[in-house]
């Protein structure tokens, strides 16, 4: 294992934002970290790339506990990971030199280094800003310098807190066909946050879902905020859209993230016989995807639900885009976050 | 109005005729003040970035601390080190009270407080996610400093212009350390002391004048070089 | 209400200690206090001229007599003297311990090359240390700068001691205990006014490291004046309590508390209005 | 028309940005201002929304000319138009007086103003952070911060920067829908710049495609960039991928941006008769979805393809995830940018 | 090291004895230096911000200015302030030499450049989009700067911090336009200034090290000021 972590917490004032009881990341991976805002995804990257100490737990990497006093031994542990920050900054210098800092910092001559710094640029289409004034780039530009700083080093980690957040429909393409090829060629751990659905599908190969700091079992898919309305018959439901709603057990709350498990739901055609462990909610297809093993239907009933089927499901075509559906949520595919 | 204009001619006819012992003057203050300028900016840059940096339980005093130290009159660091270098002090031997060195000496630790309160203020505006992209980048401690001190130029450069500034400008220390002995350790302002002392108002508003003249062509030249870097 | 006096003084009467004893006694005789400006000579007469201030009081009697002469003042009151002495290093090397001649004394100075710290600062000290060097056989040089007062080229000159060779004269333009701490660093000669070497010699824990090699001079004497700024020329002066304060430190009330100021039992200032007061 | 704007320029040192010959934005819409990275989307909003001046050309707004010297005028209409930036700077204060900051300086009173500020949180889901220090807020709560705050202003018009840049999926679906409601409500103007189509398909009514500074036709959909290689028979194509490559008429360039129209473009079942003028690649459908009166299919030919067909054209249901396809590019759908 | 313990114990006594000439003293230093820095920071702080915010042909030039102006001597500050005040000055009718009104006229405008200066360059280090965020939510310049003098608030504090060091620590001035007179215009440093004339070496330090004590009272009073204002 590359990383294990055990306990890792860490607070901010009052409050908690991580708390793990134990994770493990395996090296020549791509790693995905998800979540919601708030998460702790970037909290957790700053750790994972020693720029930042949990306030208590211990973390393995190679399967040393990593001393997060010793200035040294931090030092050499950076040197193997690198993170690409969510907002990158870059130097107050030329993309030129900006891109050669990692490599200048590691002895890497001068004629090297501009060869190395001209090959990252171009990977991420930036050859051309070689001169540009770094700190005045767009947004995108921005984000795909700092990839290219990153790559320059060949890291053998390399943390990623969404890499993709600004940069243009061709380069998210781009980029996510050089993370594969890195990934690939080198066998270089990756480890991604992202909220951009499709490119965790592409890219992620083990995902670490975290929720409010704690790691959780959910896939990501479907979550919801509700509010908790208790009804004349004293049952809770946990209300969704505007006219959707869940019957929830917890009461304690006003406020739920609810997920619901898109494996577990079911598309049905025209009203069932009602069972009553479930939902039913009329929808309509609005996506159709490829999801590996699966097929990844997008079903508007107010929110856009994704159902997930085994690609050799029978029948699945008649599910066509525009087409009306109930969509069935037995009890089991409520998951409390 | 005559008095200024009066003083303004006097300094012209001075700066013209080149008078030989103003030469002197001036060549000991832009070299005493230089010196324990740079001197400074030498001990008091790290301090300030070591300060700024580093998260240790007592941070604050020690801020606190320094931003007492801008206010020691001259008069406590000239009596600081005339005691330590008088002939009776402990470094008495070296023979240094009343020469430039201890003038360079008493400004160094007069202006030190100035150099380091500013970078520790300078750094502190630089946002902590250069120093983080240094590190996650591979930077050394030594690697990661520069990189900082570089984006906190323009507050650490202004620092060092106000040491300059406070340094040249100053009488207290140049008067007590050196002596004020003419040809030796005479400086711009101790000069101009000595023409108020003894009623010369228009020198002592003329030698004013070269000085600011001076210390202007000297923060043109910073200007410059700080205008070269920008690019 | 307060009557409040405004006088310009050099440091040497403050830093004496005198004026500690002689405004507190004339404050209980007269109600009037009196507000203290100490500076240089130069600048004390200046602020007379300037009508700054009410009084003056200071040692310089031939700049003093100008500034009646010019209607500054009124008139120059005669209050007192002390004299100055030649101190120097305990070795000697010029050889002028037990002279009385001042004169001779700085010619053997010159003579050694032996270092030499003059105040240069224009006091009275200078003044008379500029005498001294004028009248004696030392080759001088003249220093002259130029500038420009009222829209006119006037000069400044001062003498000093031709330097060929080695430099032995140093004029560092400070106080007199500054030029006294400086002497005793460089092991040097000085001329010092009597108050202030005793002030040094006696006064601190430790000591001074120069002794009085010359004194008794009468070219030594060393002669204060006060002088009320003359309201003709500024109506605002407080022309009756300066003239008050004069005729007080003349009379022999200030006259005998001047005879009877001891500073570490030695007595600093004679009095010249009534010498003889007890 | 609301915006109108007559040879606007922006140069940035030799470089110029953006170079409009004229454009028009409608009052009441939601315009979409797309266009790959660098494009001058955000130098435009800037001006658009009275915060930069242009370096030639006049803007109008509300039919007249806009004075960019008079701080007076600039003062009353940043009082209409209020720009979300890309990277939103929240102030160092609470998350409170972030948002109410504009009311205040509206001269809202304090209650009127608690109540606006909960409301606007309540909507970006941010209700329970209202006494949180703002400047340390993770990246998608602090872009959620800043559209409360731009929204608690009502403003008549509102600029949205990569609103949705790094919002966690649920956000994303909620943030749609505010600024859909909004919309239809209030009849806010509303000017965004996105990278994100599906959020641009589903907002976006009128679009305006930037591509170097100057407007396009474009519907930036399949754009991406090539290499331009000359063969033997004098003949340029453009390399795209791996081995895809398309011929080009321009050959003064080694270096081009291409865009596909997914209208023009065909899906065909196996090699059909080769036609001179097109080229045949073959793929796989990896994703259909709905797009209004179309349904856009996603070809994976090596690189991901939109193709457009209208929702009536028949069989269309033939071609189901996976299945493999031949994509025809006809020249006509081959634009140069 | 015997000379720094007299001077520790003179001092400690001092304190201790509450001596009434002691505290007439420190009440005029500390009247006379903050008001001087509260009418610097009134004054330069705009004038900074001003400076900062504007993009005018010859911004540069200004801040040079500035620059220089750190450098003017208490000298001339004094000459320049004495020229209008004293009685043959425009203004010698309102009787203002000598008092505490002309020291804080003089070392008004000798820590004005050191308020301007440092409020600029922390200024400048402010991300612009903090000004561009307030304009967007309708903020006038009025408010606006407020907004982002508030951001800047640690650089300022800083430049107040130092404005008033040097006040308290300044003797040029105070000695020149105060005159040191007993019981009206003694500042600490002018005390200081006469004991050292004295020879009373020790007394000296002992006023620096109660001046060097109440600046740190000062500084650590701001210093929780602060604090609160960072919740
Ligand atoms: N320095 C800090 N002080 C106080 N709270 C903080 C600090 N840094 C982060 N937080 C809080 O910790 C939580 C987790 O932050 P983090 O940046 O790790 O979230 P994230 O998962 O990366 O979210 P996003 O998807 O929005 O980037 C957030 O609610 C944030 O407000
Ligand atoms: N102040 C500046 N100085 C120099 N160049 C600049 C400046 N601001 C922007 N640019 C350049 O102008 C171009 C347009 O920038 P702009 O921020 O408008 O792009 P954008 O369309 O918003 O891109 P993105 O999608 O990446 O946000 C970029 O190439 C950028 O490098
Ligand atoms: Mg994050
Ligand atoms: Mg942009």
């Amino acid at each position: 294992m590359l990383f294990v972590g055990r306990h890792i917490r860490k607070t901010f004032g009052q409050r908690r934002v991580l708390d793990l009881e134990r994770f493990a990341l395996e090296p020549g991976r791509i790693h995905g970290l998800l979540g919601p805002n708030g998460a702790g995804k970037t909290t957790l990257l700053h750790i994972l790339s020693f720029l930042d100490r949990p306030t208590s737990g211990t973390l393995f990497y190679d399967g040393q506990p990593v001393d997060f006093q010793s200035q040294n031994q931090l030092r050499r542990l950076r040197r193997e990971v690198i993170l690409v920050d969510q907002h990158p900054i870059l130097f107050t210098t030329s993309v030129e030199a900006n891109v050669g800092y990692g490599l200048k910092v590691r002895g890497v001559p001068k004629t090297k280094r501009r060869r190395l710094v001209e090959q990252s640029l171009e990977l991420v289409g930036m050859r051309k800003f070689l001169q540009a004034r770094a700190w005045r780039l767009s947004g995108g530009e921005t984000q795909r310098v700092a990839l290219a700083r990153a790559l320059a080093c060949s890291p053998r980690v390399l943390c990623l807190d969404e890499p993709t957040a600004s940069v243009d429909v061709e380069h998210q393409i781009a980029l996510e066909r050089i993370v594969q090829d890195i990934h690939a060629e080198t066998g270089m751990t990756i480890i991604l946050c992202t909220h951009d659905q499709r490119l965790a599908a592409k890219l992620v190969q083990n995902t670490l879902y975290l929720f409010d700091g704690r790691a959780s079992r959910s896939l990501y898919e479907n979550v919801f905020s509700g509010q908790v309305l208790t009804g004349e018959d004293g049952v809770s439901q946990c209300q969704l859209g505007a006219n959707l709603s869940l019957p929830v057990s917890c009461d304690d709350a006003t406020h739920l993230k609810i997920s619901l498990n898109p494996k577990a739901l079911e598309l049905l055609e025209g009203a069932a016989e009602p069972h009553p462990d479930s939902r039913y909610w009329p929808g309509r297809i609005t996506q159709i995807s490829d999801a590996g093993k699966h097929i990844r239907f997008q079903v508007d009933v107010g929110l856009p639900i994704n159902v997930l089927y085994k690609k050799a499901t029978p029948e699945l075509d008649k599910w066509w885009i525009g087409r009306e559906t109930v969509l069935r949520i037995p009890s089991r595919a409520v998951h409390i976050l | 109005m005559q008095f200024f204009l009066d003083s303004l001619r006097s300094a012209f006819l001075l700066i013209r005729e080149m008078d030989p012992e103003l030469l002197t003057i001036v060549g000991v203050s832009l070299k005493v003040s230089m010196s324990s300028t740079a001197l400074a900016a030498l001990f008091g840059i790290p301090v300030g970035f070591a300060v700024a940096m580093a998260r240790f339980p007592g941070r604050r005093g020690v801020i606190t601390v320094f931003n007492t130290l801008l206010a020691v009159p001259t008069v406590v660091i000239g009596l600081f080190v005339y005691t330590f270098i008088s002939r009776r002090g402990i470094l008495g031997s070296l023979d240094l009270l009343y020469t430039q060195k201890a003038i360079i000496i008493g400004q160094t630790l007069l202006v030190l407080p100035i150099v380091a309160t500013f970078t520790i203020s300078a750094l502190s505006r630089i946002d902590t996610r250069y120093r983080k992209a240094a590190l996650t980048l591979g930077a050394n401690t030594w690697q990661t400093a520069v990189l900082v001190l570089r984006e906190a130029r323009y507050g650490i450069g202004a620092a060092v212009v106000a040491a300059f500034g406070r340094a040249i400008a100053e009488i207290g220390v140049a008067m007590m350390l050196g002596g004020n002995a003419r040809g030796f350790t005479r400086t711009m302002t101790t000069a101009m002391a000595l023409e108020y002392d003894k009623g010369e108002f228009v020198l002592a508003v003329a030698l004013g004048v070269v000085l600011l003249s001076i210390s202007l062509a000297v923060n043109i030249i910073l200007n410059l070089c700080q205008g070269r870097l920008e690019k | 209400q307060d009557k409040v006096l405004k006088m310009s003084t050099t440091t040497s009467t403050q830093a004496s200690g005198l004026l500690d004893v002689l405004l507190p006694a004339f404050k209980k005789d007269t109600g009037i206090s009196v507000k203290v400006i100490a500076k240089g000579t130069g600048a004390a007469i200046r602020d007379g001229q300037d009508g700054n201030v009410d009084v003056i009081f200071v040692h310089a009697k031939n700049r003093e007599q100008a500034f009646v002469e010019e209607g500054y003042g009124t008139k120059r009151y005669a209050v007192m003297h002390n004299d100055f002495v030649i101190i120097g290093p305990n070795g000697d090397p010029a050889g002028i311990k037990g002279m009385s001649d001042a004169q001779k004394a700085l010619e053997n100075i010159a003579d050694a090359g032996a270092p030499f710290i003059s105040r240069g600062d224009d006091s009275g000290t200078h003044t008379k240390e500029q005498i001294l060097w004028k009248s004696s056989d030392v080759a001088l040089e003249e220093i002259t700068k130029t500038i420009v007062k009222k829209g006119s080229k006037t000069e400044l000159t001062f003498v000093q001691p031709a330097q060929e060779g080695d430099t032995w004269y140093f004029s560092i333009g400070q106080g007199m205990g500054k030029t006294i701490t400086f002497a005793e660093e460089k092991q040097a000669y000085t001329m010092a006014d009597r108050g202030t070497y005793l002030k040094y010699k006696l006064g601190r824990d430790a000591g001074l490291d120069l002794t009085v090699l010359c004194e008794g001079d009468e070219d030594l004497y060393n002669p204060y004046g006060v002088i009320p700024v003359n309201p003709d020329r500024y109506p605002h002066v407080q022309y009756d309590l300066a003239k008050q304060f004069a005729q007080w430190l003349v009379s022999e009330r200030g006259q005998s508390l001047i005879a009877n100021y001891k500073l570490l039992g030695k007595q600093l200032f004679y009095p010249d209005a009534m010498p003889n007061v007890n």
